[in-house]
């Protein structure tokens, strides 16, 4: 028990940091692509909170002044990932906007077939 | 033969990061174990716990990291959106030029209705959680979602009654403005760019805080319309 | 004394203001990020004195380092960001004119901030927000790519941003695996507690960091993107992203292995990794037939030597890198400018149809001539100081791992001296193709004369006065080498 | 409670999993949907309400939207993978 509360969120985010890597490197799809990077990025800001989670901690929120800051989780990480959080759809909007641009003049979504340019 | 490589990297990486966390104390959680936390130099979050609330007057400590510990990251953050934003307009231009309007089948009454009356409604929420965003959990980037998800909407239920590109842009060009001018007034008050220079009232109320709520505002309208312009823009609907 | 922060905030709000000011006037967008740069580059230039004494530590928000985000102008980033605006600069003056299709007043706008991405990663002193900036200066890199909307741009920028994203996935990991292990993001405050901690951990951050920042400083095997992206851009864009976009990559690697990591284990593989990358370069450069396409990829070439050069962890070394940065941008950014009309006055991209431009487009070829000459490494011009500098810093060492490397990288370079001679040869003294059509859009405006001659002037007068610059490059090298010093003067004890 | 977090865990990950592995892309799309939402309540659960508002709102809602208009405008099956 006290290995799955530790280590279970670490297991869940890296397993989809990698699910994430592995679509972005194996399928061919620019949109599949995409979803890739989707699910990498939900994967890092997992793991950022994670990181700043202390068990059995408090939410980093004062709602009356007699609560105590001792055991609160950090609050950095929590800034951070939403940083992170909101980069990501930047990316990821721009992304689906070249995709679709691909799309217009090629006919297809398939990275294999879209070879206009090469080394 | 690709998917054999990539497989062995992914393994790579997986395993480099397995043997990160079989060592010392890692993270907040490591650090509490080991008992760091009590030394006040090598923990950031610890610090800002501890004196955030008497230091900026806003109970949700993450909104005093976001707007003023931090504030720099979220202005650089607000410019990201901003340039997808432009971005994502400049690439789909020229495709608007050349592609001949599709007719949409209008939706029903029932939910054109519904969504004229959901719509304001909706912003109101968006507009609530960004201004007490300095109290209880929420803020400018969630409000900001909040209300363009207001557009998503008027986008299903109201076919052709979008945003319009010139408001959009003139909304979210004055709002990153104000931002900057509220970090600039504090440049030129106090030294500091970003420096929380009004006073702070008393925690817990709507009016404490200082610039946070200001902060905050400003970055819910520029999230709002910049969210709403790249949904007009991916939806085809931009004018 | 300016504050350097607005080196940052003034081109930002002005970047803000133009969807306002667009409304009002068409014109009016054309010249902001001339005015925006021009500022930069003032700013910059007098606060190098300054910066020169004792590096300048701005806090924002009132709190003291490390409790809040803070800017570390030290000679390196003044004499960077001096760099950035004022290659940002004439090229703005150059896009006034060039720039003719498209959303133009967007174009602006994503420039502007493309460049204040750069002077950000350039000047800040908190990994988090290196990474914010870099994803600012990256994000616009990959819409202006691709801003025109036509096949080859889009594909490129699709490719790039997939590249770039997983780049900068790794990056969040590595922050996250620094947040984890110190409890600090503070440049400064890791670099003072990075002995205490056990080395695997360490080891395991720096690669995610490097691999990360390595996609954007184009290192070998993260490289498949920039011969597309920078081939596929408009000149005056492809100018910047060789110029300086790849540069601002570099200068992360170094700043993270240098100051924060002190890492000095890892700089003999980084020197393999650079000469290999040197030789893929300009070797692939040999085989092009695309002006554009060879510029790319000469630039990987010669990113290679900078990343060869910083791994020699000497001050020789490291100023004869930042030497190499200053003289390579203003060099490739000057190619790219002058190719971007002949490209408009041929019509075609192809280096045989430039046979003979010579006499048709005498002082771009002039230029575009002196720019060559300077990558190549010839005296008078500023690439021969700036390689002189790298040779002498590796004989300094004496070790016979770096002098092998060297020598295998000189085959580059003999490489690349022979490629661009041969354009240069088809400029003067081969015949113009027979049926070359004479493109009337081709007339070079006053616009584009000035930045591009500019340019060529400044590349023979640092070439014959390196003292100009050379006084700057040492305090540079200590800047990057000297970490207690850094440390101190940031953290104020 | 650590029970129903493994348990938010595993869908999480199962719903990865058939993200990767559908050939419908609006299929994946929902499942990368339900990958987020599940994200958002893991984030409740490590005591962060505001980034749980924020991968809510924006993850699993906005995300979602962006997506199905870019494949309204281009395809919605992947094409057969073929091994190269």
């Amino acid at each position: 028990m006290s290995f799955l509360s530790s280590y279970i969120h670490y297991i869940g985010c890296f397993s989809l940091i990698l699910i994430g890597l592995y679509v972005v490197l194996v399928k061919p799809n620019l949109i599949k692509v995409i979803i890739g990077i989707n699910l990498m990025g939900t994967g890092v800001n997992l793991f950022l909170v994670t990181v700043g989670y202390i068990h059995a901690g408090t939410a980093p929120i004062f709602s009356e002044a007699a609560q105590q800051p001792e055991g609160m989780v950090d609050p950095v990480p929590q800034a951070l990932v939403l940083t992170a959080i909101v980069i990501g759809v930047a990316v990821l909007a721009l992304a689906l906007s070249l995709a679709i641009r691909v799309y217009d003049h090629y006919g297809t979504l398939d990275l294999r077939k879209i070879k206009a340019l090469r080394w | 033969m690709r998917r054999l490589i990539s497989l062995l990297l992914l393994l790579i990486v997986a395993l480099g990061i397995f043997l990160c966390f079989s060592g010392a104390s890692f993270g907040a959680e490591g650090a509490s174990r080991a008992g760091k936390l009590t030394e006040d130099k090598v923990n950031f979050g610890r610090r800002y716990a501890s004196r955030g609330l008497e230091e900026n007057k806003a109970g949700n400590i993450v909104a005093s990291v976001v707007v003023n510990y931090r504030g720099f990251d979220t202005l650089g953050e607000v410019t990201v959106l901003f340039i997808a934003a432009v971005g994502l307009a400049a690439i789909l231009h020229a495709r608007r030029e050349e592609a001949t309007p599709s007719k949409a089948e209008p939706a029903s009454l029932i939910v054109f209705t519904g969504c004229r009356f959901l719509f304001p409604l909706i912003l109101l929420l968006g507009a609530y959680i960004f201004i007490h965003g300095h109290l209880t959990p929420g803020g400018g980037f969630q409000g900001g979602a909040v209300v363009a998800s207001g557009f998503l909407l008027i986008y299903l239920g109201c076919r052709g009654r979008g945003l319009r590109s010139a408001g959009v842009a003139v909304a979210e060009s004055l709002s990153g403005l104000a931002f900057l001018a509220v970090a600039l007034v504090g440049l030129a008050v106090g030294g500091s760019f970003l420096l929380n220079f009004l006073p702070k009232g008393s925690a817990f109320a709507l009016f404490s805080g200082g610039v946070i709520p200001l902060i905050y505002v400003a970055i819910g309208f520029k999230v709002g319309s910049e969210l709403g312009g790249i949904i007009d823009n991916l939806s085809g609907e931009a004018r | 004394m300016v504050s350097p922060i607005l080196l940052i905030a003034v081109p930002l709000g002005l970047a803000f203001a133009i969807p306002v000011l667009g409304l009002a006037s068409k014109r009016v967008p054309r010249y902001v990020p001339v005015i925006a740069m021009l500022f930069n580059l003032v700013v910059s230039v007098s606060l190098l004195p300054h910066a020169l004494k004792a590096p300048i530590v701005v806090r924002t928000a009132g709190w003291a380092p490390p409790y809040s985000i803070h800017l570390v102008a030290g000679p390196l980033g003044v004499l960077l960001s001096s760099l950035i605006a004022l290659i940002g600069l004439l090229v703005a003056v150059y896009g006034i004119d060039y720039i003719r299709e498209g959303a133009k007043v967007k174009y602006q706008i994503l420039y502007i901030l493309m460049l204040v991405g750069a002077t950000g990663v350039v000047l800040t002193g908190d990994i988090f927000n290196l990474f914010v900036f870099f994803e600012v200066l990256c994000i616009s890199s990959y819409a202006l790519v691709a801003y025109r909307g036509d096949s080859t741009g889009v594909e490129a920028g699709a490719k790039y941003l997939i590249q770039g994203a997983i780049g900068s996935g790794l990056v969040l990991i590595g922050i996250g695996l620094v947040y984890g292990t110190f409890g600090t993001l503070t440049m400064a405050d890791i670099a003072a507690n990075v002995s205490s901690v056990g080395s695997f951990r360490l080891f395991v951050s720096l690669a995610f960091l490097i691999t990360g920042f390595g996609v954007e400083a184009a290192i070998f095997p993260l490289n498949g993107w920039l011969p597309d992206a920078h081939s596929s851009a408009p000149s005056s864009i492809s100018a910047i992203l060789s110029g300086i976009a790849i540069k601002a990559g570099l200068y992360a690697i170094a700043r993270v292995v240098y100051t924060v990591y002190g890492a000095s284990s890892i700089l003999p593989f980084l020197a393999v990794l650079g000469i290999v990358t040197l030789l893929i370069g300009e070797m692939c450069a040999f085989g092009q037939e695309d002006i554009k396409r060879l510029l790319a990829f000469s630039s990987i070439g010669q990113m290679g030597l900078i990343l060869f050069a910083l791994a020699l962890a000497s001050a020789t070394g490291i100023s004869g890198a930042v030497f190499l940065i200053v003289s390579h941008g203003l060099a490739k950014a000057l190619l790219f400018l002058a190719s971007g009309y002949m490209i408009y006055r041929t019509g075609s991209r192809d280096i045989s149809s430039l046979n003979g431009i010579g006499k048709r487009m005498p002082i771009m070829s002039l230029c575009f001539t002196v720019g060559a000459f300077s990558l190549i490494g010839l005296p008078p011009f500023v690439g021969f100081a700036s390689k002189f500098t790298i040779v002498r810093a590796v004989l300094g060492t004496g070790s016979t791992f770096f002098i092998t490397l060297l020598a295998i990288g000189l085959i580059g370079t003999v490489i690349e001296g022979a490629y661009f001679l041969r354009i240069v040869q088809g400029f003067y003294f081969k015949p113009a193709p027979e049926d070359s059509p004479e493109q009337t859009e081709g007339k070079v405006p006053f616009s584009a004369l000035v930045p591009v001659g500019l340019l060529a002037v400044l590349i023979l007068t640092i070439g014959l006065f390196p003292g100009i610059v050379g006084r700057v490059l040492g305090p540079a090298a200590d800047d990057l080498l000297d970490r207690t010093a850094y440390v101190q003067h940031v953290m104020g004890d | 409670m650590i029970v129903f977090q493994t348990f938010l865990v595993l869908v999480m990950i199962v719903a990865a999993l058939a993200a990767a592995r559908f050939g419908d892309l609006l299929d994946a799309v929902i499942a990368c949907a339900l990958v987020s939402l599940m994200a958002s309540i893991i984030f409740y659960f490590l005591q962060a309400p505001d980034v749980a508002m924020a991968e809510a709102s924006i993850g699993a809602g906005l995300t979602t939207a962006i997506f199905i208009f870019a494949i309204n405008r281009s395809i919605r099956y992947e094409e057969n993978e073929k091994t190269d």
